[in-house]
């Protein structure tokens, strides 16, 4: 796969069809791996890599690389792929100026999962077959690859892409996913437990404001939490509300826009689990106002800018099933 | 010298948590973080923990100064109390390093920060030499012995004894406090796990990182070079960089309307934040760029032409871990040292 | 723990006298509440004044050390804090501290020198501070030429004060310019860079610039020509700062802190720094 | 659930009402001398589809136990849609609070037109009821707005 992507790189920038190519870069370690713009045949000799590690999304590198000079390669899994046409439905993207090449995936690895394995030290990563034979400073261990994919991949909705203009490897399909097992599970617990699980899990932001900036769908240029009128406080930990408001502003901005990438989990460095968040808007979404993926049909109108006469009103919070 | 069971830990916890609070590094869902010892907490054995030690010196949001204000009339109110007394214990090389970078700016550099010093004055540290040091550690390149840190009191956990020495007059007061857990003991045996650390770190991968071409002789060069083009273009301008490291010490100064009146605090900022140079008359540093080239700079060049030389990095690998792009320091000065590192 | 000095306390000044110079520049007079200064400082020197619910920000301190009954600032209005401030009614407590900064050498480097000032605009209130201190102390220095240009009449800063005491003290030449044609207006026309480079000074002078940054880079580059040396000129910078004292970081170039080992830098130095001011 | 035991506790209710028809309806159940209590504190927006989310937190963060938003019945929206978009944002919203644990009996949309002005003051009677058994909003409040 990723000698199929170089060459193709190598091939497109030689004959001139692009001037740069984003993809990924190898880093220190194995894991470490960096998005990076490579604009010549060496550089993409030494340093692009595709693996298992790739997880970064591209798309959101489009706002800015596609207003440059020149037309720009990007390779995009079936999930960045998502993000890549909610944004050109957004109007964020200038399209001509950008050659996609969907590339195939079967899941990403986490390197939190592998250290919460007790795998320490991580030196060197190989694939062997489905696992992952990990050379570490204090030894060598063997990993079944399912067992550190990242939540995300484990419940991976589609691997289709949205959009292409030539794919290296097999057309994928969409494929059921379980991804909304753990948000039915809060549904169902009691309010107070409820509370007590993200009281658990928001007091632990930082305000990094790394899942803003990563997300695709926050591409606003200007933030209403940057605002210093709008009496937000955007880094600092201020007071538990301040936690919370920002979480359900945030997951709210991106409402019916959410592709669902994982990219604010997968970067979180206190390991917030946001995507519930997002994912419970989704769900409410698809429940309230009928099925509705974000970056799917560049023709549909996006649930909250839409409407029907007979939609069901708030009230439905309260009439609803689920625990008291 | 002094040695006491492992096993007794806690019974030294609960010791030392009777006089003040005692907070400790404890196994959560992010990882290891500092928390306040009570009944049932337990020592996390990870290498170190996700967030830096800074907050107890220097916390994420403090109260300045508050106001009322009453038509034409302001009545300011200082709200500063002295701390209470308090020990941090499980404080690694790298982190009690960071203090004494964090005390260049707020201590030694005057006006001395009363905020910082009022914590700094009853904050006990005691620290915990490194057992089981990371690929992502390079604390060595920066001096720093992760084998014997000072501190108050350090601490060497070896097999089911840890051994206790106090280095100052604080420490040696808390452990005559906890006298009754502790015997006197010879010291070759923390000799012995000293050079097994060190033997350890030595083979660590990025222990050999070269910064001799990156310091105040080189700064207008190290400000122009060609790398900084090719790094930034990935970052996403997010803080976590900034707030999971240890010796990052910008601050921005807020207010928050109350019902009552008007609360002045600061709070940690980041260079990487766009809003951080903005101001009605412009920017001066208009692009990531330049906001990325400011935070390395600023580490590796200009704190260093203030401070003697001395980087402020500690090495903890933090940043090379939570960083959402992995873009980090070791990459930025393995580009910038050029050859040297290759 | 209250006795400690705290920097980033302020302390409370009352506005006694609020003066209209342009239309979007106000001088505001800041007395101590029980009148006097409420501290003393050097020309250059700044303040953080700041109205609690509002926000807090830096402005120069237009008056000279010179004047022992109050502190002037002159301020423009362009941001949130300016924009309070030019709202509000004589007798408004504000907070205020510092003096922060290095300030201007004027009991070293301008000593029985020549001195040529050039301000564009606001640019003046810095310089102000330094003319006025030159004019209680007029044995100590040599002989003084100010140019000072703004967009139109109606922009000079501090206009009566020029017309009625600057240009009738002793040694002192006074070149007034507006950058378009005006009604009412006999002086000169034309942009400051311009006009230093028309007048054409001796070049034995010490030079003190304050403006926009684009008339700085354009004025240094005329008086070089005119043969005078970076280490013969200086000027003032701003950046975003919070603390002002060299701690929050943000007004760092290179290894100096704008607030507190600047804001007056001589030109020399600013080569020594990276080009990010 | 947390019941409230303290029988001297007066909420303070926010009403975000809309300039065209709820406004108009609490006007009317003035006029009407119809009792609704004073604790309710009314905003007027020009339409229910104004409401920014951020309304509704800051209003529990500075010390609100209840929001309610009345707008124009569906269809008689003075802008043509625009409660069809609020009906949307609110339903999704409310649903968003009561996952995360806060009771969602704090919040609430009420349609009351300009004749309504009975119907506004029932409404208000039965919302501040209701949000007096909950008791104090603690789940969304910001220590720094409470008294000191």
């Amino acid at each position: 796969m990723q000698e199929a992507m170089k060459a193709r790189a190598k091939e497109l920038l030689a004959d001139g069809s692009v001037n740069r190519v984003a993809g990924w870069k190898i880093g220190e370690f194995s894991y470490d791996i960096t998005p990076a713009i490579f604009e010549t045949a060496e550089e993409i000799d030494r340093d692009f890599v595709y693996d298992d590690f790739c997880g970064a999304n591209l798309s959101k590198y489009l706002i800015s690389q596609s207003r440059k000079e020149g037309k720009i390669l990007v390779f995009l899994k079936p999930c960045d792929s998502y993000s890549f046409a909610q944004l050109l439905k957004e109007h964020r993207i200038i399209r001509e100026n950008v050659y996609i090449i969907g590339i195939e995936c079967y899941g990403k690895a986490d390197i939190n999962k592998i250290r919460e394995k007790g795998i320490d030290g991580v030196l060197g990563i190989k694939e062997s077959g489905s696992s992952f034979v990990i050379d570490s400073i204090y030894g060598e261990a063997t990993v079944p690859k399912m067992d550190v994919y990242a939540e995300r991949c484990l419940v991976c909705k589609s691997k289709k892409h949205a959009v292409y203009d030539e794919l290296i490897g097999e057309e994928g399909d969409v494929v059921p996913s379980s991804r909304f097992d753990k948000v039915a599970e809060l549904e169902a617990m009691t309010p107070d437990e409820r509370f007590e699980f993200w009281r658990g899990e928001l007091s632990r932001c930082i305000r990094c404001n790394a899942c803003r900036n990563v997300c695709p769908a926050c591409s606003c240029e200007n933030c209403v939490f940057d605002n210093p009128n709008s009496g937000i406080a955007n880094k600092a930990a201020a007071d538990s509300f301040e936690e919370n408001m920002f979480h359900i502003i945030r997951a709210f901005h991106v409402a019916g826009r959410c592709t669902d990438c994982g990219e604010c989990s997968r970067v979180c460095p206190q390991n917030i689990p946001l995507h519930l968040l997002n994912r419970k808007f989704i769900k409410d979404i698809n429940e309230f106002y009928g099925e509705y993926q974000a970056g799917e049909n560049p023709d549909e109108k996006a649930p909250l800018t839409n409407f029907t006469f007979d939609d069901c009103e708030p009230s439905i919070v309260y009439k609803r099933g689920g625990n008291q | 010298m002094k040695k006491m069971q492992a096993a007794n830990l806690n019974d030294f916890f609960r010791a030392a948590a009777a006089a003040e609070t005692v907070y400790l590094p404890v196994d959560s869902a992010d990882g290891a973080r500092f928390m306040k010892y009570e009944d049932g907490v337990t020592l996390s054995m990870a290498c170190n923990t996700t967030r830096s030690a800074k907050d107890f010196f220097f916390p994420q949001v403090e109260n300045l100064v508050d106001f009322k204000v009453d038509g034409k009339k302001i009545e300011v109110i200082d709200g500063r109390e002295e701390v209470e007394d308090f020990v941090i214990f499980g404080v690694r090389a790298c982190d009690l390093a960071s203090f004494e970078i964090l005390d260049r700016v707020y201590l030694n550099t005057p006006p001395v920060d009363s905020y910082y010093k009022n914590r700094r004055e009853h904050g006990t540290v005691i620290t915990l030499a490194c057992g089981r040091p990371q690929e992502t550690c390079f604390c060595k390149v920066f001096g720093i012995d992760a084998a014997d840190p000072a501190g108050d009191v350090t601490c060497w956990m070896l097999g089911d004894d840890i051994y206790f020495r106090a280095n100052t007059e604080k420490g040696e007061k808390l452990i005559a406090a906890c006298g009754s857990l502790l015997t006197d003991v010879d010291e070759a045996p923390v000799e012995n796990a000293k050079t097994a650390i060190r033997a350890m770190v030595d083979k660590l991968p990025i222990k050999d990182l070269k910064l001799d071409k990156i310091s105040e002789r080189h700064l207008l060069e190290n400000f122009n070079s060609s790398v900084w083009k090719d790094l930034y273009e990935s970052c996403i301008g997010c803080g976590t960089c900034t707030f999971v490291c240890p010796t990052c010490q910008c601050f921005d100064v807020r207010e928050f309307k109350t019902n009552e009146g008007v609360k002045r605090f600061r709070c940690w900022d980041s260079c990487m934040y766009s809003d951080f140079t903005k101001m009605a008359a412009g920017n001066n540093r208009l692009s990531q760029l330049e906001r990325f080239r400011q935070r390395f700079m600023h580490k590796l060049v200009y704190f260093p032409a203030n401070n003697d030389g001395v980087y402020s990095c500690v090495g903890c690998g933090r940043c090379l871990k939570s960083c959402p792009i992995s873009m980090n320091i070791v990459k930025v000065a393995k580009a910038l040292g050029g050859e040297a590192n290759e | 723990m209250s006795e400690v000095n705290e920097t980033l306390i302020p302390q409370l000044g009352i506005v006694t006298d609020i003066r209209t110079d342009t239309p979007d520049v106000k001088t505001f007079r800041v007395n101590a509440l029980d009148g006097g200064k409420v501290f003393e400082h050097i020309p250059g020197q700044c303040a953080f004044l700041s109205m609690p619910g509002v926000g807090e920000a830096l402005f120069s301190i237009t008056s000279s050390p010179t004047n022992k009954e109050f502190m002037e600032f002159s301020i423009k209005r362009c941001g949130c804090v300016t924009d309070w401030l030019h709202s509000m009614e004589v007798g408004q407590m504000i907070t205020i501290r510092g003096p922060y900064g290095n300030g201007f050498p004027v009991d070293t480097d301008f000593r029985h020198k020549d001195l040529l000032f050039i301000a564009g605009g606001i640019g003046l209130a810095p310089l102000r501070s330094v003319i006025n201190y030159v004019r209680g102390n007029r044995d100590k220095y040599g002989k003084v030429d100010i140019v000072y240009g703004s967009r139109s009449k109606d922009d000079l800063v501090d206009y009566d004060e020029i017309i009625n005491e600057w240009v009738n003290e002793k040694d002192f030449n006074v070149h007034l310019t507006i950058d378009r044609e005006q009604e009412g207006w006999d002086g000169h026309v034309g942009f400051v860079p311009n006009y230093v480079k028309e007048l054409g000074f001796d070049t034995d002078k010490t030079c003190i610039i304050c403006g926009p940054p684009i008339m700085i880079k354009f004025t240094l580059a005329g008086l070089i020509e005119l043969g005078f040396k970076k280490d013969q000129v200086y000027t003032t910078m701003e950046l975003r700062m919070k603390c002002g004292v060299g701690k929050c970081g943000r007004c760092n170039i290179g290894d100096k802190y704008v607030c507190k080992d600047g804001p007056v830098f001589r030109c020399d130095q600013l080569d020594e720094m990276p080009s990010e001011y | 659930m947390q019941v409230n035991d303290n029988k001297d506790f007066q909420p303070t209710i926010v009403a975000f009402c809309c300039n065209w028809c709820s406004y108009a309806g609490a006007d009317l159940s003035g006029t009407n001398r119809l009792q609704y209590p004073a604790n309710v504190k009314i905003i007027r927006i020009p339409c229910s589809c104004r409401l920014n989310p951020i309304f509704i937190l800051r209003a529990f963060q500075r010390g609100a136990d209840g929001v309610i938003l009345c707008g124009c019945h569906p269809g008689d929206c003075h802008y043509t849609t625009g409660n069809y978009y609020a009906r949307r944002r609110m339903s999704l919203l409310f649903s968003m609070l009561d996952y995360l644990g806060i009771e969602k009996e704090r919040t609430r949309v009420e349609w009351v037109s300009a004749a309504e002005g009975a119907k506004f003051a029932a409404t208000m009677n039965e919302f501040v009821d209701a949000v007096t058994k909950l008791g104090r909003n603690h789940r969304l409040e910001d220590l720094r707005c409470k008294k000191q």
